[in-house]
């Protein structure tokens, strides 16, 4: 059933202020290449093309002049208690002790998609094709990321390739690879965004900037009413946008 | 000896078939359907699931409705097997064999659907060396594929007594002894089918981030898990008893007596009427305590054609309270609504498995998405009819052949 | 002895039980899985060192630094530099693309010259002598557009042309071409700079600031700067436009109000400046507060433009009472603006006080030029290609005999396109020096392909928008793929074949040069710990560390200078805006087209980059078929439906569109995406929507004469 | 039908004695011809002998050496290799044609040298030399610094992997045997 709650010493997580997002696309341009992900043709069906950064177009539903938007990038949202975890048949995806990470193994998968059914958040994509570059430009695949073939599941990993880099690098430096400084490991969404709208770090680590920001009386996550307890946290000083984070009766 | 001689050698001792000529171009017929869905099949293991109406919202679509409601409605051969060598309703040896092979159709046949629909269908038996056991659908897998090898032994006998074979002295041994210790089959058949029955209503009962699907439940089973086992055995008796009418239909020979299937019928209405007080209950939890809990009403659960209120009214009004009617009742004696019972009983089924594969899937979880439109395309509807031609082919064989039926010679007697 | 039926099945049993015992099934069935992890048609990733190394994207007209990865010397990612004042970091979807865009399947791969309807590869050698023949018989007369708004190769072009005797030099129209005209209306001089990082209150008229308007990847890191996340902004931020657009959406407030009236929405609120006692002594303030006093009062403007008078008040009001108010007025789309717009929110910007002031305007000088007889960058923007092209058309002006087309793409990236592409069609000799076979290109005789940015040698100079002096290098980190050079290297090497004495050999020399003269400048420096916004702020400026200042920007840091101009007659120009902005009744018009235009589009000379198809939502593009947007009131005005099919004409096109009911778009506006509609690159571009631009018309502004495409009557059916 | 039934008496012992020749044959085929037929040998495109650099006393971390940034450089490159051997030698011994033979294939040419990686790992797979630094080198690797001609390489037809590639097994019993994490993201990506 749901699982329970799992802790980790290490907490990886995302913040993203929503009132700074314009909505431009280079985290999801960014993600698209530092990933390996192929150049689509028909990126315009996008129950079809494979994005593990989305941006969504929020809106408050009234009428000009009254209307308001917002844009809502959406990574794997990492759950505490994943619902795409438990379900997996051959123990592809895992929630283990990395950083509390939601791992994707593609030598594992077997492209069942009964994660895709579960998650509620649309992170999870399947290769319906094989992936196809333009002539030569395989050449520019980022070596980080292996290429997946064909029929198996791939979602957001947090570029977690990144984080073995940092360790590494904290290694040959002598310092201490489960205390990497705030910065040190970052996503390639976080790196280049503009608008310096999202921000990373161990959510459980005092000297990290998340750790302050998620405890903004504007924090808030999505769908959290159903347990999920993601480590993505949005900011927005906008009530609609806060309340457009989850599902709310009427009454509440 | 013609050719067209020797094979009435083959049919069962003293029963009337149809020409070899007609029986040949029924086969061509059911052959082109299947080819057709043989080369959609090639084309999905060649380039990808792409070729299909899929995508990353739906994620299932048509093979698994397809395979839950076969599954569901060839659930008839566990649990009759169950009746006729467990509980022992001796009355049931007369219409076994035809549960036991549609068990076999339709369980093969979701198996081959199953091998389409995963993405790396070499990779498929990581479900047994590396089994997640938290996954309903590693039992899904575990119970399918050895409930299938159960069926296989229970239709070898069937096949080892056809006339011709069954005059090799250790055949006729082996299908003997087959006999012998089928009850133990039946033992094991019951308790795996019953299993996998449940692990795949379990399945959308533990997605918890699905509003529609999720139920809480007993232990590690979620209140579907009880329901699916609940409606399989519901609708597979009455499954049964329309297979053998419309063969009776299309041989014009009587196959079982009114009664047995009468009986049957009866079997699958009070399972129904089980099935439906859980049900009720069971939505009834569903609208005020699990929606509710994740934000959501009953009304949100609704949209548009493919996904409205009306499947909803179809699968608990027209096709539970009526068939259980009908099926309960003295009405089940006249054969308009026995048949009639049975067919809506049966389209419950389906529907249920429907909503619960792709309207759970359509619903917008999170606030700011949208509905969307599954539409299973030409790649999906030609291999679910070709499962579909292969369980006629081997429906029409195993008539044509096997003794099937016991009470077939003395009904059709002039 | 025979092999009888028994023995054989024995014999298979028998075999079949031993094979279970050995690994064949189990290997093969654990070979076979593991295939599927290796499929020869599944690309391997790249094996090598890892490093990374400096340049500056020139795709993007934001100019980022970047900070490429390489694998084993061979470009894989462009990310943004931390180092560089333009990125911070950041990096929009255009730059990201300048390294994949190197492999871009529409990229032209060798010369080529026209043979009927298409081209015939030549050799570069062959090349430069039909180029010479045909320019040397069309001395005199030889124009020249250049869609590079920031690199020395125009100066290369400019005197080259200059020396055949030009027809006209001309820049792509952009934002720098109102503001060059406005300055120079206004009688001004320099570059107009907006220091964003000290600004605390930003009036923005109609820029898509955080978009396409000059440096927006370093506008929007100003303006994260002074908004921690879940804190108390530190900056306010108005938008005026027709659309909540990408800007607007994270401005504190929206004003809803037409392009074509950026110019009145100026004055009202310098109405409420002037009320409050705001003054000048700028040259012709009088003037300029009888102009508004005269017609842009509350009621005017709500006359004229709907916005109500307490909310122009409240503009008023935060600029008043801002420490560092600034005001930016651009075209929500990039282009067309006309200058009285920008001499009417620079009047604000005089009124404040805020010229030449930390987080205000500053003048910025131009950078010395190094080639001999090139046209200063003011020149450049000088030149009106669209109403130039339009007297080509027209007869009016006499087409020249031929036309050098550099980094840009006049037959789509201009309005009226099918005016602009019947004129070129009257020149007869047409070069296109770009990367990609582009719409231009395809109109040309001779297209000698250009290297890409990370192939070639060349530079960013301030681009426009940025509030101080920037320069920074783009140097080669791979071979040219292909068989192109770099333009500038041609275009030297056909100056010598013309015997025109240019006074370099290649290109990689008047950058030397003009590095050299940089480094001679008083007050630059390296911008590596101090920023240049913190010296505008008063900070100390670090001196120029001795040492190479070209290998300092060839490892990627930048040179800057916060430098500015002293004005010695900057007034404000109310004749012209007299003339050009009027607080009339706003003229019933059923649908007015308001365009807009986002990087990851790319621009006209890039076509969409293939990886960033993907992050166009699909209330843009769906299949091939564009959206615009209008709202509901709107729509139901023009009796429309959302996703219906609908078709927009406007300057004698008709372009194809559904509609997509958008609340945040103004009453009697359609809002059209642009970047879609290419006819030529490749299959990530081509066919995908229409060209909204090409219904654009252009008009001639008054006062200035200059020619402006900021709104269009559009019919939609 | 008949005829075969009638020898049944000699048929039943021939066929025990045929089902043990095939037992027997299968598990031949299986144990000693399979594998055989499974792999390709291949040798490597130069014979370079780990032995004679060894014996100049250069240290194995002057070739294979571990990144500032903790990341292993793997092979030297084409241009590390012609810091030494960057012309032909003209001489006649067999080492000297070897190195004759790099010198002109791809030190002239420009080419790195498709070396045969004994434990090639897939793209999916991270592996962090950083993090096994303490562990001898031969502990996973083949011990070619003792070999003056460099091993057959073994490539799987089926699988198009190393013979000797380290299966993911491995990886994991030596990782619970240290305490290691076996999270997949220890070694995937």
């Amino acid at each position: 059933m749901s699982g329970q709650k799992m802790e980790f010493p290490i907490t990886w997580g995302m913040v993203i202020d929503i009132d700074k997002c314009t909505g431009c696309g280079a985290c999801m341009a960014s993600c698209q290449t530092e990933n390996n992900v192929e150049p689509q043709r028909e990126a315009s069906n996008k129950l079809r093309s494979t994005s593990w950064m989305t941006v969504y177009e929020l809106t408050n539903g009234k009428s000009f002049p009254d209307h308001d938007i917002a844009y809502l990038p959406r990574p794997c949202q990492q759950c505490g208690n994943p619902p795409c975890v438990s379900v997996c048949p051959v123990i592809a995806t895992e929630k283990n002790e990395n950083g509390g990470i939601v791992s994707q193994v593609y030598p594992r998968c077997i492209g069942c998609r009964y994660c895709v059914a579960a998650c509620p958040y649309h992170v999870r994509y399947f290769g319906w094709f094989d992936p196809v570059w333009p002539e030569g430009m395989q050449k520019t695949l980022s070596p980080l990321t292996s290429v997946r073939p064909r029929g198996v599941v791939e979602k957001c990993t947090f570029c977690h390739h990144r984080w073995t880099l940092a360790k590494d690098a904290a290694r040959a430096n002598g310092k201490d690879p489960d205390n990497l400084d705030d910065g040190a490991y970052v996503t390639t969404c976080v790196q280049n965004c503009p608008s310096g709208a999202l921000a990373f770090g161990d959510l459980k680590n005092p000297k990290h900037k998340v750790h302050e920001l998620i405890k903004s009386p504007y924090a808030y996550r999505l769908l959290e009413r159903l347990g999920t307890d993601t480590q993505v946290y949005y900011i927005s000083r906008r009530e609609w946008v806060r309340k457009l984070g989850d599902n709310y009766l009427k009454s509440e | 000896m013609s050719i067209i001689e020797s094979e009435k050698n083959w049919y069962p001792e003293g029963v009337e078939r149809c020409s070899l000529g007609k029986f040949l171009k029924w086969l061509a017929f059911l052959g082109i359907v299947a080819g057709y869905g043989f080369v959609a099949m090639i084309v999905c293991f060649v380039y990808g699931l792409g070729v299909t109406g899929l995508d990353n919202y739906f994620g299932f679509g048509l093979w698994i409705t397809f395979d839950l409601a076969v599954i569901a409605l060839g659930a008839g051969a566990f649990f009759t097997g169950l009746l006729r060598y467990i509980i022992r309703i001796d009355e049931l040896k007369n219409i076994i064999n035809l549960t036991v092979i549609k068990g076999f159709i339709c369980y093969s046949g979701a198996m081959l659907i199953l091998s389409l629909d995963v993405g790396q269908p070499i990779r498929s038996w990581f479900g047994y060396w590396h089994p997640n056991v938290h996954s309903m659908l590693t039992e899904v897998i575990f119970c399918i594929t050895c409930y299938l090898l159960v069926l296989i032994i229970e239709y070898v006998p069937l096949i080892l007594e056809q006339k011709q074979i069954n005059k090799i002295p250790y055949l006729h041994n082996l299908a003997h002894q087959m006999h012998v210790v089928m009850p133990l089959f039946a033992g094991i058949g019951a308790f795996l089918s019953t299993f996998h029955q449940g692990s795949l209503g379990g399945m959308y009962g533990v997605m918890f981030a699905r509003p529609y699907a999720f139920r809480d439940g007993f232990f590690i089973w979620p209140w579907t898990f009880f329901l699916f086992v609940l409606s399989a055995i519901a609708t597979g008796p009455c499954m049964t008893v329309l297979i053998c009418g419309f063969m009776e239909k299309v041989t014009g020979r009587k196959l079982t007596t009114y009664r047995i299937k009468s009986l049957m019928c009866k079997i699958g209405g009070t399972m129904l009427l089980i099935y439906t007080v859980f049900k009720y209950l069971d939505t009834w939890a569903w609208i005020n305590n699990v929606l509710p809990r994740a934000g959501m009403t009953f009304d949100q659960m609704f949209y548009g054609l493919v996904y409205g209120r009306w499947l909803f009214v179809c699968e608990l009004v027209l096709c539970l309270l009526v068939p259980v009617v009908f099926l309960l009742t003295p009405l089940r004696k006249k054969p308009v609504f026995m048949y009639s019972g049975a067919i809506l009983a049966c389209a419950g089924v389906v529907i249920n498995r429907y909503v619960f594969t792709v309207q759970a899937l359509a619903i917008p979880v999170l606030p700011f998405t949208k509905w969307e439109i599954y539409t299973p395309n030409w790649a999906e509807w030609a291999t679910s009819l070709m499962v579909i031609a292969y369980g006629f082919i081997i429906m029409s064989l195993s008539y044509r052949y096997l003794p099937i039926f016991p009470q077939e010679v003395g009904l059709n007697k002039k | 002895m025979g092999l009888d039926r028994r023995a054989f099945l024995g014999l298979v049993a028998g075999g079949a039980v031993g094979t279970m015992f050995t690994p064949i099934p189990w290997k093969f069935i654990d070979d076979a899985s593991i295939w599927t992890q290796n499929w020869s048609w599944i690309p391997r990733v790249p094996k090598g060192q890892i490093d990374y190394v400096g340049t500056s994207s020139k795709l993007c007209p934001a100019c980022e630094g970047l900070k490429i990865m390489r694998v084993a010397g061979n470009p894989v990612s462009a990310g943004g530099n931390p180092d560089h004042p333009l990125s911070r970091g950041g990096v929009s979807a255009l730059a990201r693309s300048e390294v994949y865009m190197l492999y871009s399947p529409a990229r032209i791969k060798s010369p080529m010259k026209r043979s009927g309807k298409t081209f015939a590869p030549i050799t570069w050698e062959q090349a430069l002598i039909e180029m010479a023949e045909k320019l040397g018989a069309a001395k005199g007369s030889v124009a020249a557009i250049s869609g590079d708004g920031t690199g020395t190769v125009n100066e290369v072009l400019s005197a080259l042309v200059g020396k055949l005797g030009s027809a006209g030099c001309f820049m792509m129209p952009t934002e720098a071409t109102s503001a060059a005209k406005g300055i120079k209306l206004m009688g001004g001089q320099g570059q107009a700079g907006y220091d964003f990082e000290n600004a605390d209150a930003v009036l923005v008229l109609g820029a898509d600031l955080f978009e396409t308007w000059g440096t927006s990847t370093r506008n929007r890191k100003a303006f994260g700067a002074t908004r921690p996340a879940g804190a108390k902004p530190a900056s306010t931020y108005i938008y005026v436009g027709p659309t909540r657009n990408n800007t607007a959406s994270v401005c504190d407030q929206w004003i809803p109000a037409g392009a074509a009236d950026f110019g009145i929405v100026a004055l009202g609120i310098a109405w409420h400046l002037l009320k409050a006692g705001a003054t000048s002594n700028a040259p012709g303030f009088d003037t300029f507060k009888a102009v508004v006093n005269g017609g842009f009062g509350p009621e005017d403007v709500k006359r004229a433009t709907g916005i109500a008078p307490d909310v122009l008040a409240g503009i008023a009001k935060t600029l008043a009472s801002a420490k560092a108010p600034l005001v930016v007025t651009g075209s929500p789309f990039g282009q067309g603006l006309g200058a009285a717009p920008f001499i009417a929110g620079m009047s604000l910007n005089m009124l404040l006080g805020r010229i030449n002031k930390p987080g205000g305007v500053y003048m910025l000088p131009e950078l010395a030029a190094v080639v001999p007889g090139a046209m200063s960058r003011a020149a450049l923007l000088d030149g009106d290609l669209p109403a130039f092209l339009k007297g080509v058309e027209a007869g009016k002006t006499p087409a020249p005999k031929a036309l050098l087309v550099y980094d840009a793409n006049p037959a789509y990236g201009l309005p009226e396109s099918a005016t602009m592409a019947k004129a070129l069609e009257k020149i007869p000799f047409k070069v296109s020096f770009s990367s990609f076979m582009d719409e231009t290109a395809a109109l040309c005789d001779l297209v000698l392909p250009n290297s890409l940015p990370l192939e070639r040698y060349d530079d960013v100079a301030t681009p426009y928008g940025s509030g101080f002096c920037i320069y920074s290098l783009v140097r080669p980190i791979q071979k040219p793929i292909h068989d192109t050079k770099t333009t500038g290297d041609v275009l030297l090497a056909l100056a010598r074949k013309l015997s025109i004495e240019l006074k370099f050999d290649n290109f990689q020399q008047v950058l030397k040069e003009k590095v050299a003269g940089l480094a001679k400048a008083s007050g630059g420096f390296v911008a590596k710990d101090v920023m240049p916004w913190q010296v505008a702020a008063g900070k100390p400026a670090p001196a120029l560390v001795g040492g190479d200042l070209w290998k300092a920007l060839e490892t990627g840091f930048a040179w800057t200078m916060v430098g500015q101009v002293a004005q010695t007659g900057m007034g404000f120009a109310s004749e012209v805006v007299a003339k050009a902005v009027k607080a009339g009744k706003a003229p019933a018009v059923a649908a007015t087209l308001a365009p807009y235009s986002q990087l990851r589009t790319g621009t006209p000379a890039t076509g969409i980059p293939c990886q960033d198809l993907t992050t166009v939502p699909d209330t843009e593009l769906v299949g091939d078929t564009t959206f615009v947007r209008l709202n509901s009131e709107t729509a139901k005005a023009l009796g429309l439906k959302k996703g219906q099919t609908v078709k927009l004409s406007a300057a004698g096109v008709d372009c194809q569109a559904k509609v997509h009911i958008f609340e945040s778009v103004m009453t009697g506006m359609v809002s059209a995406p642009l970047g879609f509609g290419h006819t030529a690159f490749d299959y990530f571009s081509q066919g995908k929507g229409a060209n909204y631009l090409s219904l654009m018309t252009v008009a001639e502004e008054p006062g200035s004469g200059m020619s402006m495409w900021i709104a269009s009557e559009v019919k939609i059916a | 039908m008949e005829e075969k039934r009638s020898n049944s008496a000699g048929g039943v012992g021939g066929m025990v004695l045929c089902a043990l020749i095939g037992f027997v044959g299968a598990l031949v085929v299986g144990w000693v011809i399979f594998p055989k037929l499974l792999y390709s040998e291949k040798t490597q495109p130069i014979r370079f002998s780990h032995t004679v650099h060894a014996q100049l006393g250069i240290d194995c971390e002057q070739c294979h050496h571990l990144g500032p940034d903790g990341r292993f450089a793997g092979l030297p490159t084409t241009e590390s290799c012609a810091e030494c051997h960057g012309e032909e030698t003209g001489e006649t011994t067999a080492n000297g044609k070897e190195i004759d033979k790099f010198v002109k294939d791809y030190v002239k040419t420009g080419v790195q040298v498709p070396w045969l990686v004994y434990q090639y790992q897939p793209d999916n797979v991270f592996f962090s030399h950083a993090a096994h630094r303490g562990f001898e080198c031969t502990k996973c690797h083949l011990d070619v610094a003792k070999m003056d001609t460099p091993p057959a390489y073994y490539e799987n037809r089926l699988s198009g992997y190393s013979k000797n590639t380290m299966k993911m097994w491995e990886c994991e019993r030596c990782h619970a045997s240290m305490g290691t994490s076996n999270a997949c993201y220890v070694c995937h990506k």
